[in-house]
């Protein structure tokens, strides 16, 4: 069994997944809008409200990164 | 054993086929976009930028002044796009024209040469060819120091 | 030969060219975007069933950017509350009658309803304000305020944060806190906690206006993992500290064997008061929380998932798991349509009581209130958004909010057991937003 | 004449090849990757024989073709041709009624093949009388030629084509390239792999020697051809007609070239000076445009530095 899991390790290294992360260059889909971790601020403070009123938990989301990465 | 063999023989599989791709994709093109040679005695600014970034859109203006201002004494300035797509680029250009010339580099080999780290990046070169600043981001604010870059590029060894 | 006239000529067939090939040279447009507000704004419909608690809310951000990506965020929402909300007590086979908190009046429920407090009108108004600054090369900073007012509740805060990229951008690590203080000024008086309900008129057991204050740090990670694949990860902390009870709930005192609310002892006066005894709910004065969010945003050639998981936990014994699934597919001409699936699930407070047994002592802290009982949400949602003529952004959103909860077995005391006695939920939301 | 393009790579570019207009095309096109060039290339050649076919006089399928059957009956004319009927228009205005899209009739009495044989004026006279856009009633789009007359917007034609495959790979989003058609060229944006195109122009003659062009952005067009000419009794009798006495024009350079923003300007203003005959240096001059003029016979290596 862990030849196997070994292989996949292998594999999935050799198959150019070096380290995590892209390119600066390679940033064109994480730049889009719908690709923002809070795509709409608004309905996302709206949900927010709604379920800290009804529920015992809330928030969580809080922060933005990812995106373009320019600056 | 037959395992032992199995995975010798996957990795050898694998290898092929990555050394393959590598080979398939070099082979009927030109070494790079970008001859910097040809520009030799003249001060190169490569500008590596994107329809996707934001700051590129400040960039352009000043790049475009820059090259009015300092293409007599020898300035020349090269865009490098590195859109995926190509419509990306032209459509960015539409809004944002560019009185400079644009290079393309769909697949970032440029970019990778020149080490970008982040986007928009700039790199004054001097008419010896040498590496003589280089400055990541734009930032308006600090157009006045990335001029001085510039400006300092051209009269080195002006002659 | 080289009169005036002539060097017209070259002019003019430049100026004929141009028509001819329908290009002009491009003038540079100056990309400066700085100096314009975009807004961001809707108008929304929460509303629960049977007449319970609905809510109309218009909310609008306005976001002006400014030289090298600083920018300003002026925030603002009005909501209008209206209907009932249960009171806490449990349902009868008898009308139940209860003094409204603001002690000069009251009101009936029928036999078998489940009580609800119908006085609850509400108008509230939020502003927030933001400010975002890039420091250096590679940090923001957000520094913001916020204050609300109902008519019995101020809030003011604070917030700040900074995050800050690492290799190449790929990494982003993000620190905050956010601090406020609230003012609470229930109708007729905070009321001393488990403290019977009184009549119409008698004040005794009010106390003044109450404040309670919350911290919240919240540190997170964000990785982007692949060109079309990013995650985060946030821990966040949060201590309140001060008047947590719900003033306006209350709990039944029932008789020990048979589940029953007791009767009120003595007649109900003329100007009304209590048909049974109901004790004011008591929380305890602090509460720590922390909670742990997930989120994965995954592209696949136009289309993007989104998958967040959060796990809550407090030292009022709560914890609470979040599933929330999006999931947007481009259709033709920029529009969209976004389907939205979330769950949700909570144990109930350890304080959390049906009612109160009168054979017992009574607890140091006890609520009834549902949003700290044990139960399960689920939401069904459509989201459908286009960009008008003029590249605005606009989308409809309709969602089906669903609780349904159960008492702990070991509460449920004689005749309580066949009745429902968990006030189960069921809300739409429908929201309609308009960016430019 | 097989319309095909074939693509092959120099050191430091993919250079396209067809033929169209009666004259060798050439994309010189600085993209790395070979999709990209032939996309390029396939582009310009399309433009090229699209216009070839609708504006060529030497087809009879065509709207040139319909127009001059449409002896005194009025034709509609999409916008494309309106627009360079429009443009004919306005140069007939600009350059004193001499350049004439109606003018192509007289070739029937002018063949330029070198020999001494000059038509009489008799001859000229009644090709005359069917020569002159005055007579033509133009509302666009609608165009109503007298019988007899023909129009050739052949003068126009292949700058024309040049601009307008310019126009389609800058929309493509295409990379710099230089599109060459017969010696009208123009580049689609600065060149980043050399310091600006070095084009040799082949000239309109085979024979006649390569000029060597440096040329960063805009067009270059020439007009006049050193081989089509008429010699009698010691007097060279140069192709280019003026439209209002039917006779060549009086001491025309042999051939023109102009740098201009596009093709079709240059091409016009160097059309424009071969028909001022004499005068064409001073009215180059005047207009302050880049050009040259030659009037030898023997083409002498020019470097034209345009920047």
């Amino acid at each position: 069994m862990k030849r196997t899991i070994l292989l996949f390790a292998v594999l999935f290294f050799a198959s150019g997944c070096t380290s995590m992360g892209v390119q600066p260059w390679d940033r064109d889909i994480l730049a889009k809008a719908e690709m923002q971790l809070t795509t709409d601020e608004l309905e996302a403070a709206t949900d927010d409200h709604i379920y800290f009123s009804k529920e015992a938990s809330s928030g969580g989301r809080g922060f933005g990164g990812g995106g373009c990465g320019c600056n | 054993m037959t395992t032992l063999t199995n995975t010798r023989m996957y990795l050898a599989a694998v290898l092929l086929f990555v050394s393959s791709a590598m080979f398939a994709a070099s082979a009927d093109e030109p070494n790079s976009t970008l001859d910097i040679d040809a520009f030799r005695g003249q001060v190169v600014v490569v500008d590596f930028w994107a329809s996707w970034c934001v700051p590129c859109r400040r960039s352009f203006p000043w790049l475009n002044s820059m090259h009015e201002k300092y293409a007599d004494n020898g300035l020349v300035i090269i865009g490098v796009n590195v859109d995926k797509e190509r419509a990306d680029a032209s459509g960015f250009l539409q809004e944002y024209p560019a009185r400079f010339r644009i290079s393309y580099d769909p697949e970032g080999r440029l970019a990778e040469q020149y080490g970008v780290e982040g986007m928009p990046s700039s790199f004054v070169i001097g008419r010896d060819g040498q590496l003589m600043n280089k400055h990541l981001g734009f930032k308006v604010r600090k157009q006045q120091e990335y001029e001085a870059a510039i400006v300092a590029a051209l009269e080195e060894n002006a002659g | 030969m080289s009169h005036k006239e002539n060097t017209s000529i070259s002019t003019a067939l430049a100026a004929a060219t141009c028509s001819l090939l329908g290009t002009a040279f491009p003038a540079s447009a100056d990309a400066q975007e700085a100096g314009d507000w975009d807004f961001n704004t809707s108008i929304l419909y929460y509303g629960e069933d049977n007449d319970r608690v609905k809510d109309y809310s218009v909310k609008a951000i306005a976001r002006r950017m400014f030289v090298d990506d600083r920018s300003l965020s002026l925030g603002m929402t009005v909501d209008v509350l209206t209907g009932a909300t249960p009171n806490g007590a449990i349902r009868q086979d008898v009308p139940q009658t209860f003094t409204r908190p603001s002690g000069s009046g009251f009101y009936t429920v029928p036999a078998g309803d489940l009580p609800l407090d119908d006085t609850f009108k509400d108008t509230r108004v939020a502003l927030t304000a933001n400010w975002q600054q890039p420091v250096g090369e590679t940090s923001l900073v957000n520094v913001g305020g916020s204050v609300s007012k109902e008519y019995d509740y101020l809030h003011l805060g604070v917030n700040a944060k900074i995050s800050r990229d690492f290799n190449q951008r790929n990494t982003t690590v993000s620190a905050g806190f956010a601090y406020s203080m609230d003012d609470l000024d229930p109708v007729g008086g905070a009321p001393t906690p488990l403290t019977p309900m009184l009549d119409v008129g008698d004040t005794s057991n009010r106390t003044g206006d109450q404040d309670k204050d919350v911290l919240d740090l919240v540190v997170g990670v964000t990785q982007v993992i692949s060109r079309n694949l990013v995650v985060q990860a946030n821990y966040s902390y949060s201590y309140s500290d001060g008047y947590l009870t719900d003033p306006y709930k209350v709990l039944s005192l029932v008789d020990g064997i048979t589940g029953d609310t007791l009767l009120r002892s003595g007649p109900v006066p003329a100007e009304g008061g209590p048909s049974h005894q109901f004790l004011f709910e008591s929380r305890p004065d602090d509460r720590s929380k922390h909670s742990l969010y997930t989120q994965a945003k995954y592209y696949m050639d136009g289309k993007v998932l989104d998958i967040s998981y959060r796990y809550m936990t407090d030292d009022w014994e709560i914890d609470s798991h979040t599933l929330d699934l999006r999931y947007r597919w481009p259709l033709a001409g920029d529009h969209y349509i976004e389907p939205h699936v979330r769950y949700y699930t909570q144990t109930e407070a350890e304080f959390w009581r049906l009612s109160l047994d009168d054979s017992q002592p009574l607890p140091e802290y006890a609520s009834a209130d549902y949003r700290l009982g044990d139960f399960d949400a689920t939401t069904l949602g459509l989201k459908y958004g286009w960009k008008t003529r003029n590249d605005h952004d606009m989308s409809i959103r309709l969602e089906w909010y669903q609780q349904s909860g159960d008492v702990p077995g070991g509460q449920i005391i004689g005749n309580q057991a066949g009745r429902d006695n968990y006030p189960d939920l069921d809300a739409i939301i429908a929201q309609f937003s308009y960016r430019f | 004449m097989e319309r095909r393009v074939t693509l092959s790579l120099t050191e430091d570019a993919w250079i396209g090849r067809f033929q169209a207009m009666g004259s060798p095309c050439e994309v010189v096109c600085e993209s790395p990757r070979r999709s990209d060039a032939a996309e390029m290339c396939e582009l310009v050649a399309d433009e090229a024989w699209r216009i070839e076919d609708k504006f060529s006089r030497y087809r009879d399928d065509n709207v040139v073709a319909q127009i001059n059957r449409a002896a005194d009956v009025t034709v509609e004319l999409d916008d494309e041709t309106a627009d360079l009927v429009d443009f004919a228009a306005t140069l007939y205005q600009l350059s004193d009624k001499r350049f004439d899209i109606t003018s192509g009739v007289l070739r029937k009495a002018w063949i330029f093949d070198g020999s001494d044989r000059v038509p009489s004026q008799r001859e000229i006279d009644t090709l005359l009388a069917r020569v002159g856009w005055h007579r033509v009633s133009w509302q666009r789009p609608r165009l109503t030629l007298p019988t007899g007359m023909e129009i050739d917007l052949g003068g126009i034609g292949k700058e024309y084509a040049v601009d307008k495959a310019v126009a389609r790979i800058r929309s493509a989003g295409g990379g710099p390239c230089l599109i060459n058609f017969g010696g009208d060229l123009a580049s689609t944006a600065m060149p980043c792999r050399r310091r600006c195109w070095k084009v040799g122009i082949e000239g309109k003659t085979p024979d006649s020697a390569e000029r060597l062009v440096d040329l960063k952005e805009g067009a270059l067009a020439s007009s006049g051809d050193e081989r089509r000419f008429l010699q009698k009794d010691g007097i060279r009798y140069s192709h280019i007609l003026d439209p209002l006495t039917g006779w060549p024009v009086f001491e025309a350079p042999r051939s023109v070239t102009v740098a201009a923003a596009s093709c079709t300007q240059a091409g016009m203003i160097s059309t424009l000076a071969m028909l001022k005959g004499a005068g064409a240096e001073a009215f180059l001059e005047a207009e302050g445009v880049r050009a040259w003029c030659r009037r030898q016979a023997r083409a002498s290596n020019i470097n034209i530095e345009i920047t």
